[in-house]
């Protein structure tokens, strides 16, 4: 029974983690029809520039999420000026090799810049503690990102799906010529939901470093295991997004804990089984 | 796009018979720059060895992403299974070269029939998903096996004879290097045929609008499944013919990274024109070694560069830009 | 006239820390012994294997071979690129120095194979009775799935067993997982009191020391014990605190106190750029550039395999990690292993300390072949 | 049994809308029946029922006296239960001959062969000709599909169904943005249909439902409100209040 | 927003390197109302797209109430009075209905989406229903409301009727009429059918290869069926 509680809460906190780094993914995979593979590169640029902010400035955690955030969108801008704005509404393949050829240059660039090694963020005394929870402990942290996610996924969903601007991405979205033709200024709705998604990335990076630590291949390392989460919970899809979080992660944490050795067969069946159940994600937008 | 299509229409629309003829050019030239290859380039034959057997899969990722329209990040489970199985062959005592090519193919296309039948149970992204999920599980079964397949070390000791028993595969690697190119331009030509057939135009036609096509009262499944099987072949090919030539196969063939990168190719090439794949995988591959051996610690952010100047200057891919010049030509009398 | 040299190494992508060691390895051994051997120039050629790619790994050997000419090919990080290129050396006329790829049976594959790096039967193998010793009768393994891994498994269990210990419950897990604390819960339901690890080194390292501490194991008093690839000294400032007291054992630490090892690390950190990037397999290429010097010694630069391989079987020297010798049969290197622990060092920077001396250890993963 | 088509109480609902209620129907041999009624009645559903797009809640469906009510959309096809779209659904990539011969071609049971030529056939070639001239076509006969206009895009959906050579032929709104100069075109391929054909014509162009039917089926949210010639349908004040309005009236003036 | 007048001055336009508008010019005072006639494929739906910025336009003017909105994207011609309710629809199908009408009401409160729901009944039914689950003649009510929603000065209709059933025709032309005489929208209608073409429209144009080749009073059209036979076809009055 406590060995179930304890892998109950290990798969809820490892769900929560994939779920706030993946958001910012689904969010431009399922409503701006990005497949912006070069999310995790942000998550990381993030994550450096915390790592930085935590250990060279001397900043707090706080502080140093905020300036990550933050210094994430600046550097995403030119980007999105630049590069992003001539693949929105391109075949999905196209901005595969475009955000692909991106990474690439970004961890081209880190390594150079910032070396191959490790960097790690700091925690405040508060979230390092381990946690007693009764039958075991826990690492606080792992409950601060689990408010995090859940946080991030009300404020999404009702941004998304309640308010006018919310609205106004998905029908630019669904016919970019035609909410033009009504009067959107689909350009700088675009480039607004682009800057929330980076800002999503760049705090998923930063909290989700303990799990995921950053190093400059990160941007490649983890790219599968996002798109897969992604797609599995029905691109666009908040709710889906949660629901895949926690099944996969769940089905992950038990195949580690009873099977380690199989631990990737579980994962990948489970994922085929789910897309064979639900061949659009959980929760896919009908297209 | 309109350009390159407006073309089409302001020139008398070629008919079969040209289209003959722009095909016999197309493989004459192939062939030219396969030669060339080997004269100009006889200490890289090696590499050039090992595009030859890229190409193969990059071909048949064109096959059901160019022309059926199902996106896949598993093309090297298909790859793999015909790299292991001509191995596993090879190191058993199957030591005739064009034996483990048929070998692998069957595998491969076994493989595709496998991975169609999982695969086309579902749509869009999360058909996506699923090819990486059979890749993967494709990779861990081979890491688990590792008492047929030599699991993370490799499967080594492939003692191959020589092809019709005169011609050594040899350290410069001329053998492996010709038997591949003859290879490729046979699968190419055959290729061809296939995508100009009735099945051909059928399979377009399912990319663009299934629901019409079932309309039209043909069965979408099976037609998927049966390009699925001809791409397994093709891509099993290519995986004989790098186990054959590296005398090595490795769990790196059934990886995603290198379905993934072979993706990469076939849109930077383009889509859908089979040549588009040729030259994709060539640029690709000749750019990546030469800017690697150039400055081997940070050669990837040049990779980086070129894919995002391809996109910038030929959203088509490379194939388009020979379109979009003819086209400006044409445009202005 | 100019003798060249190839090496190939993962100088970009994940590993791209370790080809960094590699060429700081080399170019600290050239600083310090000079760019020629007998009037011959020595020129290096790098060539890039981001990740094990056998294909790859042999057309780069073929390559440098026929193209570049090469005398002697060097480097190569991982098993299965060494075993793609074995089978060419005879027909090459080339050897082949292994810097790093750590599985005994490469050296079986080809008598124009030496290895100046280690085996991870090698290094694990005194573990075993250092647990035994420290009381520890019931130990779990966990290892990542893949060569090395098993044979970190395999070693620790027969040294273990013939210490006369048991092993509970041996754990493969997945090559990419991130999230440990599943491995944890078994290693805690097992009821071992010792616990053998084995990840190769990179960031997971850090998911992994991280999760034993935080889900209490290390507060239980679960003993931790691993192969010095968990506690690379390029890890250590990010492992920091979390590793502290953490017993490993390896053939070479940075913080080796030895002349050799200060002249070496002087002139490696100065090639690297970085103090903290150091770490062992730029030990394995200075070593592997040495055998490499005294080959072209024998050979007076003429192209012979047989008989360069010949000269360095039985050579023996002072490396920066201690006294070493090339084994005339099996001509992989036997050296010292070191147990050594997480300690902070004068600066307050993080060091593997070495604390006990295993003198003049073989490889056992081949005597048992 | 001497239908060739027949409908049996066929009923659709979408979670909790009641789409198509009980709608029975038949139609022999050489049918001309136009189904008419508001938007939103559960026209363009019926069709998706009959053709097998959607499966229905209850109901059977039968060609020829066999129940094909459990078949899929493509055996119906096989069939030679045939409809077109209303909102066209044409491979933009592809030119007006490509697409008709790829229909003929798969007729034929020839779609799927790899071994042979696409173009090869002249016979399929001239028959392709043929249906293109019909609906006059024939000018943008090698032009993608993306590029001609909207109009010209409903005739090929036109042809494409006349090519698989159907029993029952199903038109949703033919004559949508086509403009009334060119319905003639229409109705003359209309006309020229095998005299055996029964087709199912949905339009809301009242003067080419009165000019085509000889018999008028009346939809109205999901169920037949009306059944019977085309006099008695304009006359039907039901009919006109949910549907013709003032058109009925109109037209008995001119 | 009230109606204003519609300028358009030499315009061509066309699609990639040819030209399928050549030379359109022509003017629509305010609240006037306009019917543009021709056969398949003359380039009126390109006409219509041109003037609301979705083509690319190789030269001319386009003037709303005298200020030239040529230079502008189709966003800000929107803003500044046109408003199109296309051949195709166009609506957004993955939204519901009601959210199709809130992207349409610009920056008004969204209360006024009840004016759409006063126009078309059945929209109210299906508020919540997503747009690819409208029937066609729902879909074609649908974009025509959330045009008219943003209350353009000039206002371009491409083929609105077509799909729709006859009573809800006669509605709908009615309702147009009168948006036009009160003042609040000068329109532009194409349209297949010549009647109701005639019927709504004051002064008419008729465009062959993107040319306009006549354009007079509607009655001077309908008297003369010599003119109709030879632009347009046979048989198209009665
Ligand atoms: N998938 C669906 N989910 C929910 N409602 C649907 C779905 N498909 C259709 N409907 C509804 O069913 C009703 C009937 O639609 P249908 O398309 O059959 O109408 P129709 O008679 O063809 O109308 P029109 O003349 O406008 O084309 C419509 O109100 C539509 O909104
Ligand atoms: N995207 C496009 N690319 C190239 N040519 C096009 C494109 N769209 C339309 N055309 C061409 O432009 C011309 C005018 O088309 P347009 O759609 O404006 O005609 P229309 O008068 O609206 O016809 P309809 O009555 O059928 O709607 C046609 O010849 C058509 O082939
Ligand atoms: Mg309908
Ligand atoms: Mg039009």
């Amino acid at each position: 029974m406590q060995t179930i509680l304890s892998i109950a809460i290990d798969a809820l906190a490892f769900g929560m983690v994939l779920f706030i780094i993946c958001i910012g993914l689904s969010l431009t995979m399922g409503l701006m029809r990005v497949v912006n593979l070069a999310h995790g590169a942000f998550a990381m640029i993030a994550g450096y520039i915390a790592s930085y902010a935590a250990r060279d400035l001397g900043l707090g955690y706080a502080a140093s999420i905020f300036l990550a955030i933050i210094g994430t969108i600046v550097i995403s801008i030119p980007l999105e000026r630049f590069l992003y704005r001539r693949i929105y509404g391109s075949p999905e393949l196209t901005q595969v090799l475009m955000t692909i050829g991106l990474t690439f240059c970004v961890i081209g660039i880190t390594n150079y810049f910032m070396g191959p090694t490790l960097k790690i963020i700091p925690l405040p005394e508060a979230l390092s503690q381990p946690l007693d929870v009764g039958f075991r402990t826990i690492a606080a942290h792992r409950l601060f990102v689990i408010a995090c996610g859940a946080a991030v996924a009300g404020g999404l969903w009702y941004l998304i799906e309640r308010t006018t601007f919310g609205i106004k991405l998905r029908a630019t979205v669904d016919n970019a010529a035609m909410s033009d033709a009504l009067g959107v200024r689909t350009q700088v709705v675009y480039a607004i939901s682009f800057a929330i998604a980076i800002g999503l990335a760049a705090l998923g990076g930063v909290v989700g470093a303990e799990f995921l630590p950053i190093e400059p291949y990160y941007a490649l390392r983890y790219m599968v295991t996002f798109l897969v989460v992604v797609s599995v919970g029905g691109a666009g899809s908040i709710p889906g997004a949660l629901i895949a979080c926690l099944v996969l992660g769940f089905v992950d944490t038990t195949g580690r804990y009873l099977m380690p050795d199989f631990g990737n067969f579980f994962f990948y069946a489970a994922v085929i089984l789910i897309v064979c159940l639900f061949p659009r994600g959980f929760l896919g937008r009908a297209q | 796009m309109h350009i390159m299509a407006q073309a089409g229409t302001v020139s008398a629309m070629p008919d079969a018979k040209s289209h003959l003829w722009r095909d016999a050019a197309g493989i004459a030239l192939i062939s030219a720059c396969g030669a060339a290859g080997y004269w100009l380039f006889p200490d890289n034959l090696a590499l050039l060895t090992r595009i030859v057997a890229v190409a193969l899969l990059v071909l048949s990722i064109d096959l059901v992403v160019g022309y059926c329209g199902v996106a896949t990040l598993g093309q090297a489970a298909l790859f793999g299974a015909g790299a292991y199985a001509a191995g596993i062959a090879c190191v058993n005592g199957v030591t005739e070269p064009m034996t483990l090519i048929a070998i692998g193919a069957i595998a491969g296309a076994a493989a595709g029939l496998l991975m169609g039948g999982v695969m086309l149970r579902a749509h869009g992204l999360a058909q996506l998903v699923l090819s990486i999920a059979i890749v993967q599980l494709f990779h861990e079964a081979a890491n688990k096996a590792s008492a047929y397949t030599g699991g993370s070390d490799g499967l080594a000791g492939l003692m191959v004879s020589p092809l019709f028993g005169l011609f050594e595969f040899d350290l410069w690697g001329r053998t492996a290097y010709l038997m591949g190119l003859v290879l490729l331009l046979l699968v190419f030509i055959a290729l061809k045929f296939v995508v100009a057939s009735p099945f051909g135009m059928l399979c377009r036609g399912i990319k663009q609008d299934p629901v019409r096509i079932r309309a039209m009262g043909a069965f979408v499944f099976p037609v998927l499944l049966k390009m699925f099987v001809i791409s397994g072949a093709v891509a099993g090919t290519g995986g004989a013919l790098a186990a054959v030539s590296t005398q090595v196969v490795g769990l790196d063939s059934v990886s995603f990274e290198l379905s993934a990168n072979a993706l990469v190719m076939l849109v930077l090439g383009g889509l859908g024109t089979l040549y588009g794949a040729l030259i994709g995988t060539v640029i690709f591959m000749g750019f990546e070694h030469v800017v690697s051996a150039f400055n081997p610690f940070h050669w990837m952010t040049m990779v980086g560069a070129l894919l995002i100047a391809v996109v910038l200057a030929a959203p088509g891919g490379l194939t388009s830009l020979v379109g979009k010049v003819a086209a400006s030509r044409q445009g202005k009398p | 006239d100019t003798i060249k040299v190839g090496i190939i190494g993962p100088f970009s992508g994940p590993f791209a820390l370790q080809g960094k060691n590699f060429q700081a390895g080399v170019e600290a051994y050239m600083a310090l012994n000079g760019k020629s051997v007998k009037g011959h120039d020595i020129e290096i050629i790098y060539r890039d294997l981001p990740a094990a790619n056998p294909a790859q790994s042999r057309a780069l050997a073929q390559e440098l071979v026929v193209k570049e000419k090469v005398q002697y090919l060097g480097g190569v990080y991982f098993t299965p690129d060494a075993m793609a290129i074995t089978p060419l050396l005879s027909q090459a006329n080339t050897p082949l120095v292994i810097f790093n790829a750590a599985t005994s049976a490469i050296v079986n594959t080809s008598p124009l194979v030496v290895r100046t790096s280690f085996t991870t039967a090698q290094t694990t193998n005194p573990l075993g009775k250092i647990a035994f010793n420290e009381g520890v009768k019931k130990a779990i393994t966990v290892v990542s799935d893949y060569g090395p891994g098993v044979d970190a498994e395999n070693a620790f269990r027969k040294a273990f067993e013939a210490a006369g210990g048991q092993v509970v419950e041996a754990v493969r897990m997945p090559m990419n997982t991130t999230d440990f604390s599943p491995i944890m819960q078994r290693v805690r339901d097992s009821g071992a009191t010792g616990l053998f690890a084995f990840l190769p080194s990179g960031p997971p390292t850090l998911g992994f020391v991280k999760a034993f501490n935080e889900t209490g194991l290390k507060k239980a008093g679960i003993k931790f014990y691993a192969p010095g690839d968990l506690t690379q000294e390029s890890d250590l400032p990010a492992l920091g605190e979390a590793a502290e007291g953490l017993k490993t054992s390896f053939h070479y630490s940075v913080a080796h106190d030895s002349p050799e090892n200060k002249k070496f690390v002087e002139a490696a950190v100065k090639a690297i750029g970085s103090a903290d990037q150091l770490s062992f397999p730029a030990v394995g290429a200075y070593d592997g550039m040495h055998v490499i010097y005294k080959m072209i010694e024998a050979t007076d630069g003429k192209q012979d395999a047989k008989k360069a391989v010949d000269a360095v079987r039985g050579l023996s020297w002072t490396s920066p990690r201690g006294p070493v010798r090339i084994e005339p049969e099996t001509r992989h290197i036997t050296q010292n292993i070191y147990l050594r622990e997480v300690a902070k060092d004068a600066d307050g920077k993080y060091i593997n300390k070495e604390i006990q001396t295993f003198p003049d250890q073989k490889d056992p993963g081949l005597a048992t072949q | 049994m001497s239908d060739l088509f027949r409908v049996e109480n066929l009923s659709k609902s979408f979670g909790g809308l009641a789409v198509s209620r009980n709608i029975s129907l038949s139609m022999p041999e050489g049918e001309r029946l136009a189904l008419i009624g508001p938007n939103g009645a559960g026209k363009t559903t019926f069709v998706n029922l009959v053709t097998g797009q959607l499966r229905p809640s209850a109901g059977r469906v039968l060609l020829n006296g066999g129940d094909v009510t459990q078949l899929g959309a493509v055996r119906r096809v096989r069939k030679g239960l045939v409809r077109t779209f209303q909102v066209t659904r044409l491979f933009s990539d592809l030119t007006p001959e490509e697409h008709v011969t790829l229909t003929v071609l798969q007729r034929e049971g020839k779609a799927t062969r790899i071994l042979s030529r696409f173009r090869g056939n002249t016979h399929v070639a001239d028959e392709v000709h043929g249906i293109l001239g019909t609906l006059g076509l024939h000018e943008v006969a090698r032009r993608k599909v993306g590029q001609i206009a909207y109009g010209q895009q409903r005739l090929l959906e036109i042809a494409i169904a006349l090519a698989l050579k159907p029993k029952v032929l199903l038109l949703d709104e033919p004559a949508a943005g086509v403009p009334s100069a060119d319905t003639p075109r229409i109705e003359q391929a209309l006309e020229r249909l095998p005299p055996s054909l029964a087709v199912l014509m949905i339009e809301h162009d009242m003067d080419l439902v009165f000019r085509f039917a000889r018999r008028v089926v009346v939809l109205a949210a999901g169920e037949v409100i009306f059944e019977g010639g085309p006099s008695e349908v304009a006359a039907d004040p039901k009919v006109r209040e949910a549907y013709l309005g003032n058109y009925a009236h109109a037209r008995s003036v001119a | 927003m009230p109606a204003a007048s519609l300028d358009v001055r030499n315009l061509s336009a066309g699609y990639g390197p040819t030209l399928v508008l050549e030379d359109v010019s022509f003017s629509v005072p305010a609240g006037a109302r306009l019917s543009i006639l021709g056969r398949n494929g003359m380039g009126k739906t390109t006409l219509l797209s041109t003037l609301m910025g979705m083509n690319r336009r190789y030269g001319g003017e386009i003037l709303v109430g005298g200020k030239d909105l040529s230079p502008l994207k189709s966003s800000e011609r929107a803003r500044r009075g046109i408003g199109l309710v296309p051949q195709t629809r166009d609506i957004f199908r993955s939204l519901t209905v009601e959210e199709n009408l809130i992207v349409g009401i610009k920056d008004r409160p969204r209360n006024v989406i009840q004016e759409a729901y006063d126009m078309f009944p059945r929209l109210h039914e299906r508020r919540n229903n997503l747009g690819w689950q409208l029937s066609g003649g729902e879909q074609q009510m649908l974009s025509t409301a959330r045009t008219i929603l943003g209350r353009p000065a000039v206002l371009l209709l491409d083929e609105p009727l077509e799909g729709l059933a006859p009573v809800i025709c006669e509605e709908l032309m009615e309702a147009f009429t009168l948006l036009a005489s009160s003042g609040e929208m000068t329109i532009l209608l194409v349209e297949q059918r010549l009647e109701s073409a005639l019927d709504f429209a004051e002064t008419v144009l008729i465009l062959e290869r993107g040319r306009i080749v006549w354009q007079g009073a509607s009655e001077a059209l309908r008297a003369d069926p010599g003119l109709v036979e030879h632009y347009i076809g046979v048989g198209s009055l009665h």
